[in-house]
């Protein structure tokens, strides 16, 4: 009885997940299938919780909740919500739905008899708090990553900017040359 | 090695890092002056620092570094050096061309400098995270750096197309990267090497799942098929500097990838070469072996019926990737040294007719086959230069390309892999017939308007000899770059 | 019953098959996106959840795990810069739209 | 320094000095700087008669050799050098290919006067006499490759060099496509015999293969590989498409490339590495048997071509087949010595045509005629050549093809089944002596067919007759009178690396030596005389007196006639199966995308517009030349790339995606679990 509960829950986390996930996929307004990505994005971020991560699921919410999330709705704003859309959706369809079910065959055995290097659940330790131990990590064996990861933001940022800014001007008095 | 100590190896990257800052500030402080560009000139200076600053590696003993992330071996210190040279060609490049709107060269150079030490850190990191980490901002860079063209319309296409596949294939990878991490609880190379090799056979089809989606993420950086298709769209549109620079620098990463990565993970060093992993029973090397003939035949065969250069010279390298393939294929180590022998061949012949293709196309507006007829008359020394590239990459003597060629073969035959060997030969035949095609518009065709006038500077022009002599020199003098192709196929495991 | 590393591998095959429809299905650029969110997050949760059932105590996974999630946000930076570049120049990000170079 | 070595650097400096100079300046020099090459090639010639002088009379030995050589290059475990090699045969061959190309210089003078771009002339000119010396005087295979593609590059510029003509445009490069297939074979040659014997020089890999290192099938492989160089560069079948094709150049380019010396390359290679293909018998066989085909067909060809380079061109194609049939069946002096017989006079016969073509203004022979009264010089100096070729006593011609003819004798007592050889080339040779007259009589006897250009035909200038002559008496002095087959076989003994290699070419029937099978070599003698005599006969009687009419005789013969007239269709025969190859390719990939990836409204596009191309194009493309090959490749490979690259990207990843996924379950499912 006693692991009834966080089975259940995670039950509960996978429904959810699963669910706003394939809303996203199959749903035919954008902004609902962006809306329904804030469930998936956070069902996660419960579940690394409910896997001892917490300052991966700190992250998952300020990040992915907070960050991409609020872009992409942006990017559905700023692109025009088109209703149109729901005429011709998709394309592919069905060699979409192909494709998955060729890689799920591909991958479901591979993946359920893998010899991973885990223990089974019931000897699994009780789950600690990670955050001070993880930046001590980033502080010493992942500085560099850290670093590299930083240069990576500064340069995303830039790229961004230059790129969105467009070409609203011309150096020179010279024309950008438009073609097709 | 510790962070602190590791940083005597770490050098040029270092002063890269300098020089992305000087850059920034020089472009934030500077303005949008007249005439001097000391942004994008700061960045050339830098590379040629950093450049000159790489050859202090080759003395230094091989050893890892950081805590063991990354690795400094010849192999490596190969590779930083050709990502730096091939920055540096691609910044004079944007300096001497107009094809970067000028005020946004300085911005240009920042990215470029980021992605030159991505690429730097891809060949030399020997952990999962490392990898994944450089490889993402070598890709978000070269996203961005398509999309700086003033050809509105082609370059924000290419600037989609490659995001968009770029993401789609790097997140395949990393599902396979976390599929090794499970595999063996760690990141690092060696951890992943042994906990595979002490596995069962219970672990051949996740191996092989594991292999196929990370080999998704290398093959889109080599442009391997089937997962070339972004290759030829992203060239067409993309500035031609960039082009250059992803036909060559971004080859080269998937390369030095392709055999840092498979022959450190799935390998054990074997006699000559290397040995798949024990426990494993697929034959990497044959179905390597098997997309690199394919690779070499759907490009040669997509560069048929183009018109358009840059996109020719895309599927040209689609092919060349395929000749590549097969050096890494073979798992020896005669392999990599062709391949490293290939790749400076490559480097200098691709960025020779490259950078003929920017000159002429800034000059007369076009970048089709057919504006290049009679290019003789109006700029020989072009039309001369971007004939010395097409035969080296035909691989007719005495071009650099026909020695490239020579080894792969040479190394190709060694293993007895005939039937590859024989494909690999009626390909560089089949390729003769679209090279040909632009030599015969450039000196047997004339153009039906008025003679092609090719107008440069010539610090342009000394920049095509410095890149073409190459080209010619190790086409007779090959044995040096033998002997350095040698010496930095030494890998450390 | 108790959940093992099987449950939660399923749920990300999932998801990452889910992502992977969205990829190769939609034409819109950014619902393309979300598509490749969706591949980022799957590995995601493998991470996490392998690292919470290894046998010792090393974070690498979680550690693994963040690089990704600030990775995918800049990558969502410059996706997104681009994509509305690009609906600047072509009023659509209806990708089979967007396809002047081809052949 | 041995002074052979620094003449050897001296002969490949000057050729590529002048190219380089006429590239750079000729434009702006006073004559278009003619003078500059003519002067480096002249150099370039006494330098060739100094090493003939010191080789072949100062020094004379039979097995003469000078070797020097320079470190080069060291790839795996072999240390790689380069260098000369001149023995009796370089020698032979340095003269033939100096005073061949000196005198095509002059002649270009007169020939492509006031030509646009006539300083590029020579500078191409330059280029290929010095990729030819490099061929004849380097030691190892690797030079001797990279020498082989840089005549073919020359070769190539110049057959293109009229470039605004369309016909000259694709003739360059079907000339360059279809020998670079026999190259690629050499290449895949070279490799093997590096890879077994870890050598490059041609002593080294002999004594590698005399101590057999590689021997049994890979040395036959090999070998055919190797000679599949030849086949190509010597226009052997059925690579020899090219070669009726190349005569687009210039006339000089003809003689000089397509006659005299880059033709000849692929018997002068195979030649130099006797030693070692006389190791396999398999191997020797092929290649009597592709010089016999080569041969006998390109003569049967020539009889019924009307226009007169392209007579010229098939006989040259016969030529070079008797050549390499001689190799062959062993007559290894006899081939050599055809090489050099055959250069001189057809260098000449070629020459003379450009003279006749100069004057006439046409290269229709149905066009001329009567020319002799016109053009006294060119016509008693092709009348030389003719008769050398006919193989008539005391004429060049006679000497070389007669030890060939022996040779295949000797070989056909030897071996009963082989007489067909000897009878094919007996057969070839009758029909020679017919086409070469049928030419001189509808040139130059008769009366005029066509009045105008009759009337405006005159004798060329002296810089074009001069060459003419000169030609004509090395055309005549090269056969020594009767003896010049005996003469040349004391002068160049075959190497006598192996054992074997001297047996091979001593039961091959070298006439006079020790055997001195007096039969073979009289018996060969009288029935060569005879059948060219025969054959002079015939062309009298048909083009001469015109007792026979030639028309009603084509008419009475008409489908081998048809037959001949159209060169047995074998470029036809190319085309279609390129055809066939087009269409099943996108029959498959019309197939293909059907059935996996774009679903069945897609298909009807590519589909409809394959099939209009194809029933709208059929006859088009049979009926023009082989240049359509370039345009369907492009065709097809077009079909594959409108396929699979549609510019939309979720379709790049859909397929990108379907192929891993189908590789994963193949390996997943098959290999494992099956």
């Amino acid at each position: 009885m006693d692991a009834l509960l966080p089975s259940l829950l995670f039950y509960a986390f996978a429904g959810v997940i699963l669910g706003s996930a394939a809303f996203t996929a199959f749903a035919r307004d954008i902004v609902h299938a962006a809306f329904s990505l804030l469930f998936t994005f956070f069902g996660l971020a419960c579940l690394y919780l409910y896997l001892g991560a917490d300052f991966v699921g700190l992250s998952q919410v300020v990040i992915y909740v907070g960050g991409i999330l609020v872009l992409l709705l942006f990017g559905v704003m700023f692109t025009g919500h088109q209703t149109q859309e729901t005429e011709k959706r998709t394309v592919n369809f069905y060699w979409g739905l192909a494709l998955i079910a060729l890689l799920g065959a591909g991958m479901v055995p591979a993946l359920l008899k893998a010899p991973w290097a885990v223990k089974s659940a019931a000897e699994l330790p009780e789950a600690k708090s990670t955050i001070s131990s993880i930046a001590t990590l980033l502080m010493t064996d992942y500085l560099l990553p850290f670093e590299i990861a930083s240069l990576l933001l500064l340069m995303a940022l830039i790229g961004a900017v230059v790129i969105a800014r467009g070409e609203t001007k011309t150096d020179e008095g010279e024309s950008p040359e438009t073609s097709a | 090695m510790g962070n602190i100590e590791s940083l005597a190896y770490f050098i040029p990257e270092l002063i890269l890092t300098a020089t992305v800052l000087a850059v920034l500030f020089a472009d934030v402080l500077g303005g949008e002056r007249e005439g001097f560009d000391p942004p994008a000139n700061f960045a050339f200076v830098g590379c040629v620092a950093a450049f000159l600053a790489h050859f202090t590696l080759y003395s230094l003993p091989s050893t890892p570094l950081f805590n063991g992330i990354l690795i400094h071996d010849p192999f490596g210190a190969f590779f930083k050096g050709f990502f730096i040279f091939c920055t540096g060609v691609t910044t004079a490049m944007v300096i001497v061309s107009r094809e970067v709107a000028r005020f946004k060269k300085g911005e240009f150079c920042v990215i470029i400098l980021c992605v030159c030490i991505g690429m730097c850190l891809v060949a030399a990191s020997r952990d999962l995270l490392m990898i994944y980490l450089s490889l993402e901002l070598m890709s978000l860079g070269s996203y961005v750096m398509a999309g700086f063209s003033r050809k509105i319309g082609p370059s924000e296409e290419a600037s989609l197309k490659f995001v968009l596949y770029g993401g789609v294939s790097t997140g395949i990878m990393l599902f396979g990267i976390s599929l090794l991490y499970g595999l063996t609880g760690g990141t690092s190379f060696e951890a992943v090497r042994s906990a595979l090799a002490g596995a069962g056979s219970g672990i051949e089809p996740i191996a092989f799942l594991a292999l196929l989606m990370v080999l998704v993420g290398v093959g889109y950086k080599v442009a391997m098929v089937p997962f070339h298709f972004w290759a030829p769209d992203v060239y067409e549109g993309a500035p031609t500097a960039v082009t250059a620079f992803l036909s060559v620098a971004s080859k080269g990463t998937g390369f030095a990838l392709l055999i840092r990565f498979f022959f450190s993970v799935f390998m054990q060093p074997a006699e000559g070469g290397w040995a798949t992993l024990a426990p494993l029973h697929f034959d990497w090397g044959l179905t390597i072996a098997v997309l690199s003939a394919i690779t070499m035949t759907v490009g040669n065969i997509g560069a048929y019926p183009q018109t358009n250069l840059k996109r020719l010279l895309a599927y040209s390298g689609v092919a060349h990737a395929g000749y590549l393939l097969m050096g890494v294929s073979l798992m020896t180590s005669t392999g990599v040294e062709a391949v490293i022998f290939y790749l400076v061949m490559y480097l200098f012949t691709n960025m020779t007719a490259f950078f003929v293709i920017l000159v002429v196309s800034e000059s007369l507006g076009t970048e089709r086959i057919a504006g290049f007829r009679g290019l003789w008359r109006g700029a020989p020394v072009a039309a001369f230069m971007m004939t010395l590239a097409l035969f080296s990459l035909v691989g007719l003597p005495p071009t650099a390309g026909f020695v490239g060629k020579l080894y792969l073969f040479y190394a190709v035959l060694q293993q007895k892999l005939y039937w590859l060997a024989v494909i690999g030969v009626l390909n560089s035949v089949l390729s003769l017939y679209y090279y040909a095609r632009i030599i015969k518009a450039m000196y047997l065709e004339t153009s039906s308007e008025t003679e092609p006038a090719v107008h440069s500077s010539p610090l342009a022009g000394l920049i095509l000899i410095v890149m073409a002599a190459p080209v010619l020199y190790f086409g007779v003098f090959w044995n040096p770059l033998v002997e350095y192709a040698r010496y930095c196929a030494h890998l450390m495991q | 019953m108790t959940i093992g590393i099987e449950h939660y591998l399923v749920v990300s095959l999932v998801l990452f098959l889910l992502g992977l429809f969205i990829v190769v299905t939609h034409r819109n650029g950014v619902r393309i996106l979300m598509g490749v969110e969706l591949i980022l997050n799957s590995a995601n949760l493998n991470f996490v959840a392998f690292n919470r059932y290894m046998p010792d105590s090393a974070l690498s996974g979680n550690v693994f795990a963040i690089f990704v999630i600030i990775l995918a946000a800049a990558e969502a930076v410059v996706a997104l810069a681009i994509v509305l570049a690009v609906y600047q120049q072509f009023s659509t990000i209806h990708m089979d739209e967007i396809s002047n170079m081809k052949h | 320094m041995h002074l052979l070595e620094i003449l050897s650097w001296l002969i490949l400096a000057l050729p590529l000095a002048a190219f380089a100079v006429q590239m750079a300046v000729g434009a702006r020099l006073p004559r278009y700087g003619d003078f500059i090459s003519i002067g480096a090639i002249s150099l370039s010639l006494v330098f060739c008669l100094l090493v003939f002088f010191r080789v072949i009379v100062l020094e004379y030995s039979p097995d003469y050799v000078f070797a020097v050589s320079y470190p080069w290059f060291s790839g795996g475990s072999i240390e790689f050098r380069w260098g000369f090699y001149i023995d009796n045969v370089t020698a032979f061959m340095l003269v033939v290919v100096g005073v061949v190309s000196t005198l095509v210089h002059i002649y270009s003078v007169g020939y492509m006067h006031g030509e646009e771009n006539y300083h590029r002339f020579f500078a191409y000119l330059g280029l290929f006499s010095f990729s030819m010396f490099l061929l004849v005087l380097c030691d190892n295979l690797f030079t001797l490759y990279i020498a082989w593609e840089l005549v073919g590059v020359s070769s190539y510029l110049l057959i293109g060099f009229y470039y605004t003509k369309h016909s000259a445009a694709n003739a360059c490069i079907k000339a360059f496509l279809t020998t670079r297939v026999g190259d690629v074979f050499m290449f895949l040659g070279i490799l093997l015999l590096v890879l077994y014997t870890g050598q490059l020089a041609y002593h080294d890999v002999f004594n590698a293969v005399a101590h057999g290192e590689i021997s049994g099938t890979v040395l036959t492989i090999a070998i055919v590989c190797l000679f599949g160089g030849a086949v190509g560069k010597s226009a052997q079948f059925p690579l020899h498409v090219w070669l009726p094709d190349a005569m687009e150049g210039p006339t000089p380019v003809s003689a000089l490339i397509h006659a005299a010396t880059m033709v000849a390359a692929g018997v002068y290679m195979v030649g130099r590495m006797f030693p070692m293909f006389s190791q396999s018998a398999e191997a020797m066989l092929v290649i009597a048997y592709i010089g016999l085909i080569t041969a006998f067909f390109a003569a049967t060809i020539a009889i019924t071509q009307n226009d007169i380079k392209r007579v010229l061109a098939y006989s040259t194609i016969s030529q070079l087949g008797y050549m390499v049939t001689a190799l062959g069946v062993g007559a290894y002096t006899a081939g050599l010595y055809h090489l050099m017989t055959h250069a001189f006079f057809k260098a000449l016969l070629f020459l003379c045509s450009g003279s006749v073509i100069h004057a006439a203004h046409t290269q229709d022979m149905r066009e001329m005629g009567g020319l002799r009264k016109k053009m006294p010089i060119t016509f008693a100096t092709m009348l030389i050549g003719t008769l050398a070729i006919a193989g008539v006593p005391f004429f060049s011609g006679f000497g070389s093809k007669d030890a060939i003819m022996a040779g295949a004798l000797a070989f056909g007592s030897e071996h009963g089944a082989h007489m067909t050889i000897f009878i094919g080339l007996f057969v070839a040779a009758g029909m020679t002596a017919f086409y070469m007259f049928r030419l001189i009589f509808m040139t130059f006897y008769g009366e005029s067919r066509n009045q105008h250009s009759y009337d405006h035909a005159h004798e060329s200038p002296a810089s074009m007759t001069v060459p003419l002559l000169i030609l004509a008496v090395l055309s005549i002095a090269g056969g020594f009178g009767l003896y010049g087959g005996l003469w040349f076989n004391h002068l160049v003994v075959p190497p006598a690396l192996q054992e074997a290699a001297h047996a091979a070419a001593e039961h091959g029937g070298e006439h006079g030596g020790a055997h001195g099978e007096a039969w073979i070599h009289y018996g060969a003698m009288g029935l060569s005389i005879f059948v060219a005599a025969l054959g002079i006969f015939l062309s009298w009687v048909v083009y001469g007196v015109k007792w026979i009419s030639a028309e009603k005789t084509a008419a009475a013969i008409r489908p081998i006639y048809q037959l001949s007239f159209n060169k047995y269709y074998v470029d036809e025969f190319y085309q279609k199966i390129v055809i066939a190859f087009v269409l099943w390719i996108r029959k498959v990939l019309a197939a293909f995308d059907r059935i996996v990836i774009d679903g069945i409204v897609n298909l009807t596009a590519p589909l409809m517009r394959g099939g209009a191309t194809f029933s709208g194009g059929f006859d088009h493309y049979v009926v023009d030349g082989v240049l359509n090959l370039g345009a369907l490749i492009v065709q097809a490979a077009g079909s594959v790339s409108v396929m699979l690259q549609n510019g939309v990207i979720q379709s790049y990843i859909l397929k990108a995606a379907i192929a891993a996924a189908v590789i994963l379950v193949v390996h997943q499912y098959i290999q494992f679990w099956l």
